[in-house]
Order: structure tokens, then C-alpha cells, then sequence
């Protein structure tokens, strides 16, 4: 008892030295374009609703920013679990799509970004359905197929490998045990297979979402971006308005942190069998 | 014969794993596959369970060739030595597996057999827990009754007690043994443990190098084995050189006593096991084990001068 | 035998597919905007040194993007390495340090570089060593701190988990056998603790210099960046030259593989002791 | 005494791990800690190389407290169950790595003193090898070298063969016997294995919930256990109510015979061990189990009635 709460205690210590540290300087420095107060981040965060400088709201640049992600994700997810399933499940189909895959792996997922807008430019969601001009364009237009594309690059390489890995350990004692009880081969491959997975695939699955938000930030400030958590610190800098450079920040490690935390949740639901 | 392996054979590459086995098993009876790692055992129980194709031979089960029947057509069932229970299941939803695939059993009917299977080994209390949170020795009766359920014509079993520790492996070894009784069931049992093998065993197959050295009941092998590689695997025993001749002789099959019998030596060691004592005993340049019972035993000291007797 | 040889092949069957279907549309299409053809991306690299279009040759890009991985890499490596370090040996380094360190962790490292920007500005080594306007200002200009910074962020997070996981998990019997035997806690510390720990500390390090590279060709592709591989391919997009972007996303494939070989060999040599 | 435990007791928290715990151990004697898991056999290990300081009593040896020294102050070394090798070293290096703190070797003395210890454990050749490539009985032996070339006044041995298999175990316990008498150097060896601790030790003591149980002779122990606890965990044993009375006897103090004995009883089941033929007989209610050396084994059937007779 005594030793938790004395260890506790020991975690804080940092993270307020770190506060303090911030609020000595700030109120030194006095140059909130370098180091704004505490006081203005935190009245950001009171006035989340506000649009900023043109720059859009905090949590509309969140709604702009998870969309994205999400739909880059899937986008991903769709492609990268089945293949890794299949990857895992035959041998030639992992001979087949390893070696390509490996060469494609160390090229970082932002690099494609000039490539990829050559290929679609600036279409958007808005484009492909044809939305006319008008609130709803606007909206749409922030759904650039070439930010999906970068998106689920990044959540391509985690997702198939965990896939993968966790198909080809599934002992093949498992699947030999469920032959000989007569399940048929399809049985074995969604009520055997998958499941004894799930914990590798559940972790490349996180270890994707993870890499897709940092591209989704990234590509987000890159030129060209309108909205987004991305978009809204490179303006905030642009506009000399650090204190809104922070709040920003603080949003992308919480949203990050929260998108990390749902698997958390998942892993101690649908695997708790895993815990020895 | 219930069961026939007929000139079963497996190549693989160039390695002959398995060479022309032959071997007839009864109705009822428990045969354990004995011999060391790579002898070829475990490559014969796959072949049976359908799991490996042989390279020639056949497998003959109750008068019909199965040597190209799939696994899952085969009536055999396996326990595997790492068990293979589902881990995302609990204990009936892996006992009752196979009946999902037996359309004969209603899911009610299936429900009623899995209580009684799981009675049967003794896991009723244990019905709805997760497979992983159980012991070594549950997830050994979950194997067993997942198997049993079927009720295969023939049961394999690989090795299934190596995971657990020595008490509790003679507790399930009688267990098992107690269940193959009242069921009446074939089974075949691999295994590397001589005393398991002897203990469990209606006939012993011992295998060395993909071939079979000598098929026997329990002690038709401990009190004539064929060669020394048998003699050694199965207990301990003594290679004494008497002038031209050989002897193999098992250390409880050596006295101890003052009166001279022509060989005579001196005791080196001692090592007090409980029921009875091993002397190490130097004769010549060779040294010989003998186990005294606790009972006859005359306490004889290390140093001391002896002659031995075989009985 | 055959297998093998049958497997390589196998392996080689998609990327010789995607090569084909490569200069199939590239011939169909017959727009080098969208997709240059391969002759003429091979020509690039015959012509390596020359300098593309006022962007610099692809070696001398490709030796600024090295020098910068490194210098970044190197000052994230001297932080997070002994600070990991400690962490895993001492518990109550790792409470005041690790609340913090996860806190931070779901900020991806490109996030910070408009806060970094603003504390940093252009500055650079050549502002810091007071070169001279010339042409070795010219060149250490292109080291600014904002980008060594970022490169560092990205370093820090895998190379301090590994060293702490690595330290922390060498058996304590190893440590205790040491003891007895003699050793000094120093010798423990060097002689024992650390090479233990070895392959976990080298996998951080892998990992770390994998994210750098990452990081680094996101930060060139940043407004204000005036050379290396993540600047070449931005700005051969703006000038439609889409063969170079292709050429310089191949480059950075080949130095970011070439990188994370470094540690395969490393390890090979140093760590053949955990092959079982 | 050589090596005296003075009301030693460990208190983690609320639990007593070890409690006033009382042993005197001689010069040159191997003295084994026996109990089941949790017993407090490691802890008091570990009390006494120093890795744990007690909450109270005392650690003397040779005369000398050393309770509250470190353990490397200590001239006491341990062979750690895992072994606990250096894996960057090689064999060499791992049994030469004490001696480098020893001022008194030089680098040609400390390489002569390593040779020399590898060739008594019998890896000469093996001195340049990566120790994670040795086998596990290889390891062992460099563990032993590492720990013995310091020429340490007491040996501690935590479990040392719990990783190896049954056969390799039985050798590697005669080995060390060997060496301990060669060499005269004091052990205490933890075990859970009660045929262990019977084979190796000069006396055992018995642990059980943090205290002594017993402390005696391997043959004290086993023909005079203090309780059922003592008499289940060395050997099996038979309780027997008769009456108002309850009998502790070992299965191989039974006899079958056919004459009235008083005891009558029917055999429900045997199995054949190789040296004797364990009978289980059902007397009454109860069941026991007869070790019948095979010697003497008239071959009793399941289902006949026999008589036994207490020996």
C-alpha cells in the first residue's frame, strides 16, 4: 500500500517540475510567441468552441482529423488483414507478397505524398460524388483521396505483419485437434484460426492505428491542407499564436492516446484469457 | 486384430524415419511406443492419425484400410502433448467441439453428454471456466474428455503426461489407466519414460532408429531384453565381463553377502533410496550397481570387502 | 533444395507484375506527370550527379539527409540511451521518469515541429559556429535545430523503451552470480548488465534510427526546407517531374534499408549467442 | 559447529516465510532442504548467501556472525537454478570470471586454476564455446566449476537439476556426490524431490509452512517419519485405519500371501514396475498399495482374495 502510493507520488514529480519549468519561463521569457502562459492554453481549451483565427474550431479540426484517419484506416485495414490472414494461413501466398512487401516497408509513408497527389491531385470525397458547391462541398472536400491513400499506407505494414505473425504461430497442433473433431476447414479458419490470432492481430491493428495518426498529423501539414488537428498547428505557427501551437499539441497526444486506449480496452475484453 | 500396421513406412528426403513397421494391435488394449527422441515414434502415431502419409504400407483399422482416409474421416481421435485445448473456450464449449459436427446429437443431447463426459474426469465444477485458467492436470482431463467424447475406436496419445510434474504424472498415469479399463478403449501411447510405459502398458513396442527392437508385454522386455540398447533403456542394469562371457543383470537381481562366491569387491558408494539401497560395488576394474532391499539389507560399509550373488 | 529455389522464384513473381503493369499504364497513359517511364527513372540514377533542375544531385541530397539523420539521431540516442539505462536498473528512476515519457509518447514527433520552429527558428549550425556567408555556410545551414530536434524526438521514444525493458529484464540471478563472484557494481553495471541486455538495447536503437529516418524526410518535406531526399521529391512534384519523385522515394527505400541493415549485421556479429 | 541458523525467521509484510528456524551443520556435510513449493526452503537459501537479510536470529560460520554481511563478503557461492551463466562469456570466461576479483591470481595462475577446474568437470574442450550452446548437463557443470573455483566455504545449491530430464538428473546427482567428497566441501541443496534429497544428502531437512518438520538421516526420515505429512512426502505410504489405531506403512513393507493373516483383502488392479509389481488391494473400505519385488511375486490376478501381511 504504502509503496504504491509512494511511487505515485514519485510519477508526478516530472510532470510538475515540467509545469513549473513552463511557467517560470513563460512568465520570464514574457514572449508568448515562443512560450505562451498556461493560463492562455488552458483558456483555449475553454473556449474549444471558438473559431480560431479562421483556423475552425478545436473539435471540428478533431471531427476533420479523426474522419480522416478513419477512413484512411479502414481503407487500410481492408486491404492489409486479409492478405496478412491468407500470408499467415499458406506459405506461398506469404512467398508470393513477402519480398515485395519488405521492399516496400522501409520507404516512410509520408514519402509517397508527391507521388500520390500526382495520381489524384486534389480530388476529394466531394469530387467523386459529385457534391455541388456549399457547406457540404466544403465539408467533403477535406477528404482528399491522396491523404487516405498516405493513411492507410501507414496503417498497411503494422496491420499485415501482425496478421501474419499471428496466423503462422497458431499452433499447428490447434488445427490439427479441430480437423480430427470434424470441423471443416472453414470452421477452422474463422472459429479456430482467427480467434487463437486475435491477440497478434489485435496489436498490429493498434500498432496500425498508431502509425496512421502520425501520417494523418504529418500530411496534415503538409501544403495544401485546409483543416485538421495538422493543419491548425502549422497556421497557429504561421499566425505566431504558440499558446494555440500547444493546445494543438495537447489535443493530437490526447486524441493519440485515446485511439491507443480503445484496443487496450478490446485486448482485456476478447482476450482476457490470455492474461497467466 | 483390431488395428494392423502393415510394413508402415516414412521417408523423409533421404531420412527413413520409419522402416517397414509391422505391428497388430487387440481390441481393448493399451500398446505404448517406446524410445528415445527421433526413434521414430511420434512419425508412426501421425501416420495412424492420419496426419502423415506413408511412403508405403498400410494402416488397417477393424478390417478396412484407412492409410488414405483424411483425418477427421478416420474414428481416431489424438491427445496431443501440448494438449491443442482451444483458448478462446471454455471447458465444455472445447469438450463438446466435436459434437457440433455429429449431426446424430441435438444440441440438447450434446449438452447432456457434455455433463456427462465432464463428470466422468471429474471437471464438473469447472464447466464454464476459461481452458488457460485451469491446472497442468485439468487441461490434461479437458484433452482426455474432448477426445473421449467421440468415442473414437482408437485413441492416441503423444506424450500427454510430459507437461506435468513427477507426483502428479503417476496420478494421471492411474487415472488414465483406470478410464481405459472401464471404457474399454484401444489406445496407443507414445512416450520416452520406460516407467510410464511399463506401469501403463497391456504391450510395449520399443523403437530405436525408425526400426522396432522388440515388442512385448511389460515384463516379457524388463526380464528378457533383446539387446543391451533395451536392457538400457528399460530400468537400470549392470554389464558385467566374466572372463569370454557378458552378463546383463539388473541391480535388485545382485546380493550382497560375506560368503565367498567367487566374486568378490569392494563398496565404493552407497546411496540410500528408501525402499532399498544402491551399492556401487568395484569389481576389477568395473563398477556394478546393486539395489539391497531395505528389508535384507545388512548395512555394509563404504571400504568394505564383499562377494556378490546373482539370483 | 528445389523448394528453395521454387520459393525464390515465387517470391519474385509480384514485383516482376508490378514492374510490368508499371510500364504498361506508363506506355498507355503516356503522361511522365503521372507516371514516368522506367527507362527514364533508371536514367536518373545514370545520371545521378548531375544536378537536377537547380535540386541538387541525388548524392549530395542524399549525404545532407544522412548527416542530418545523424546528427538528430546521435542527440536522441545520448538521451534516451542512458535514461533508458537507468530506468531499467533503477525502479524509482523509472516512476519519476515514465508517467512522463507516456504521456508524451502518443505525440507524433513531427507535431512538434512548429513549436520547435518557434524556439528555434532557421537557426542552424552555421549560425551557431558563426560561418561565414559562403558556401560552407551554404551547407551547415542545412543542419537547422528545429529538424536535429524533431530527428531526436523521433529517436528517443523506441531507444529508451528498449534500453529500460532490456536493462530490467536481465535476470537477477545474473546479477547476484556477479555479485557473489566478486564484482563491483561498476563491473556489474558495464560488464554484466549491459551486454545482457544487449539485444534488447540494439533492437531500441534499430527502432529509433528506423522512426529517424521517418521523421526526417517528413521534416524535409516541411515549407522552408531547401534540400535533402524529402525536399527533392516535394519539389520535383512542383515541377511535375515526376520521375525524380520516383527516383528520390526509391533512394529513400534503399538508405533507410541500408540503415536498418546496420543493425541486423551489428547484431549477427555481437548477439550470435542468442541464437538457439 | 561449522554452520550454525540461530532462530532465523523472514517476514515479508504479514507473512512469516520463515519461521525461528534452528540448524547445525558440520564440516563437510551435505545437507538438503526438502519441501513442497513455498515452504521456505529458498528463502532460508537465500538468508543464508546474504541475497535476503533476516528479520531475526543469526548465520554463523566458522565461528563468525556474518548475518549482516553482504554477500559477496560472504565465502559462500550458490548455483542458481537457472544456472544464471553469463551469455556474452564463454566457458572460460564464465569459470574464470570470479577470480579476476581475487587479488592473489595472477593471469597466468587464474588461466591455470580455470584449466584445471574445466578438467575436472570435464569440459576441457569445451573452453571456448558460447555457454547458451552447451547442453543443459554442460551448463550445470559450468555453473558448479564458476562456484567451486573460488574455493568457497559453503556451497549453495538452489534446485540445481529441475531442468534437466530424468536420466541426465540421476547422473548429474551422482556427479556431484562424487565431487563433494572428493573435495570435502560443505553443501546445502534445495529440493523439492524427495528422491533427491534421499540419494545425495547426508541429512535432510524437512520444511513445511516455514518451519522444521524433521531433521535426520536419509533412513531416519524414511523408517521414521515424525507425521503423515513427512511419511506422504518422502515416499509413498499406505494409511491404514485398523480399528481405533491408523498405520503408516511404506508399500514395500507388504506383503501377499495366501495363509490367513487376519487382513483380508482382493486386488483391484496391479501394474508392473520392473523391479517389483505394485498390488492395489481393496481392504474394507479403504485401498492399499503392496510393492511386491518381482523376486517374490507370486503373480497374483485381479479380483482373487488374498491375505497381507505387515513386514
Amino acid at each position: 500500500m504504502s509503496k504504491a502510493i509512494r511511487n505515485t507520488i514519485t510519477s508526478f514529480i516530472v510532470p510538475i517540475l515540467f509545469i513549473f519549468t513552463w511557467a517560470i519561463f513563460a512568465t520570464k521569457l514574457n514572449n508568448p510567441m515562443i512560450l505562451p502562459q498556461i493560463n492562455q492554453v488552458l483558456n483555449n481549451f475553454v473556449h474549444a468552441t471558438d473559431d480560431f483565427i479562421g483556423l475552425g474550431s478545436i473539435p471540428r479540426n478533431i471531427i476533420v482529423s479523426l474522419i480522416r484517419v478513419l477512413l484512411g484506416y479502414c481503407v487500410g485495414v481492408i486491404i492489409a488483414l486479409p492478405l496478412g490472414i491468407f500470408m499467415g494461413y499458406k506459405e506461398s501466398i506469404s512467398n508470393l507478397f513477402s519480398k515485395f512487401i519488405n521492399t516496400l516497408r522501409p520507404v516512410p509513408a509520408l514519402s509517397w505524398v508527391p507521388l500520390v497527389l500526382a495520381w489524384f491531385g486534389l480530388a476529394s470525397l466531394a469530387t467523386f460524388f459529385g457534391v455541388p458547391y456549399g457547406p457540404k462541398q466544403v465539408f467533403f472536400d477535406n477528404f482528399k483521396f491522396a491523404m487516405i491513400f498516405i493513411i492507410g499506407m501507414g496503417t498497411f505494414f503494422p496491420v499485415v505483419s501482425g496478421a501474419a505473425f499471428g496466423v503462422k504461430n497458431v499452433p499447428k497442433t490447434l488445427i490439427e485437434s479441430a480437423k480430427v473433431l470434424g470441423a471443416s476447414n472453414r470452421d477452422i479458419f474463422f472459429k479456430i484460426l482467427i480467434p487463437a490470432a486475435g491477440p497478434n492481430i489485435i496489436n498490429g491493428l493498434r500498432g496500425g492505428l498508431g502509425s496512421a495518426w502520425g501520417c494523418l498529423v504529418a500530411a496534415e501539414m503538409l501544403p495544401g491542407s485546409l483543416s485538421g488537428l495538422g493543419y491548425l498547428i502549422t497556421h497557429a505557427y504561421e499566425l505566431a499564436r504558440t499558446d494555440l501551437v500547444v493546445t494543438g499539441i495537447i489535443c493530437i497526444g490526447v486524441v493519440g492516446a485515446l485511439l491507443d486506449y480503445i484496443f487496450v480496452v478490446v485486448e482485456k475484453r476478447r482476450f482476457s484469457w490470455l492474461g497467466r | 486384430m483390431y488395428l494392423q500396421l502393415q510394413n508402415l513406412t516414412k521417408q523423409f528426403d533421404n531420412i527413413t524415419a520409419v522402416n517397414d513397421m509391422n505391428v497388430n494391435i487387440k481390441k481393448g488394449e493399451l500398446v505404448s511406443l517406446l524410445g528415445p527422441s527421433g526413434c521414430g515414434k511420434t512419425t508412426t502415431l501421425k501416420m495412424i492419425g492420419g496426419f502423415l502419409k506413408p511412403t508405403r504400407g498400410k494402416v488397417i483399422l477393424d478390417g478396412i484400410d484407412i492409410t488414405n482416409l483424411e483425418p477427421e474421416k478416420r474414428p481416431i481421435t489424438t491427445v496431443f502433448q501440448s494438449y491443442a485445448l482451444f483458448p478462446h473456450m471454455n471447458v465444455q464449449e472445447n469438450v463438446g467441439y466435436g459434437l457440433k459436427y455429429r449431426k446424430q446429437y441435438s444440441k440438447k443431447a450434446a449438452r447432456e453428454k457434455v455433463d456427462e463426459m465432464l463428470d466422468m474426469v471429474g471437471l464438473k465444477d469447472f464447466a464454464r471456466q476459461n481452458v488457460t485458467k485451469l491446472s497442468g492436470g485439468q487441461q490434461q482431463r479437458v484433452a482426455f474428455a474432448r477426445a473421449l467424447i467421440l468415442n473414437p475406436k482408437v485413441l492416441l496419445l503423444d506424450e500427454p503426461f510430459s507437461n506435468l510434474d513427477a507426483k502428479l504424472r503417476v496420478k494421471m498415469r492411474n487415472e488414465i489407466k483406470e478410464l481405459q479399463k472401464k471404457i474399454q478403449i484401444t489406445m496407443i501411447f507414445v512416450t520416452h519414460d520406460q516407467e510410464e510405459a511399463l506401469s501403463i502398458s497391456d504391450r510395449i513396442v520399443i523403437m530405436n532408429d525408425g526400426v522396432i527392437v522388440q515388442i512385448g508385454s511389460p515384463k516379457d522386455i524388463y526380464t528378457n531384453p533383446k539387446n543391451q540398447f533395451v536392457a538400457d533403456f528399460i530400468g537400470r542394469v549392470n554389464t558385467l565381463k566374466l572372463g569370454e562371457k557378458t552378463l546383463l543383470i539388473r541391480p535388485e537381481n545382485i546380493a550382497i553377502t560375506s560368503e565367498d562366491t567367487g566374486h568378490n569387491g569392494k563398496i565404493i558408494q552407497k546411496q540410500y533410496m528408501g525402499p532399498y539401497t544402491t551399492y556401487f560395488i568395484k569389481i576389477g576394474e568395473q563398477t556394478i550397481q546393486a539395489d539391497i532391499s531395505s528389508i535384507t539389507d545388512e548395512a555394509w560399509e563404504i571400504g568394505e570387502s564383499v562377494n556378490i550373488k546373482f539370483m
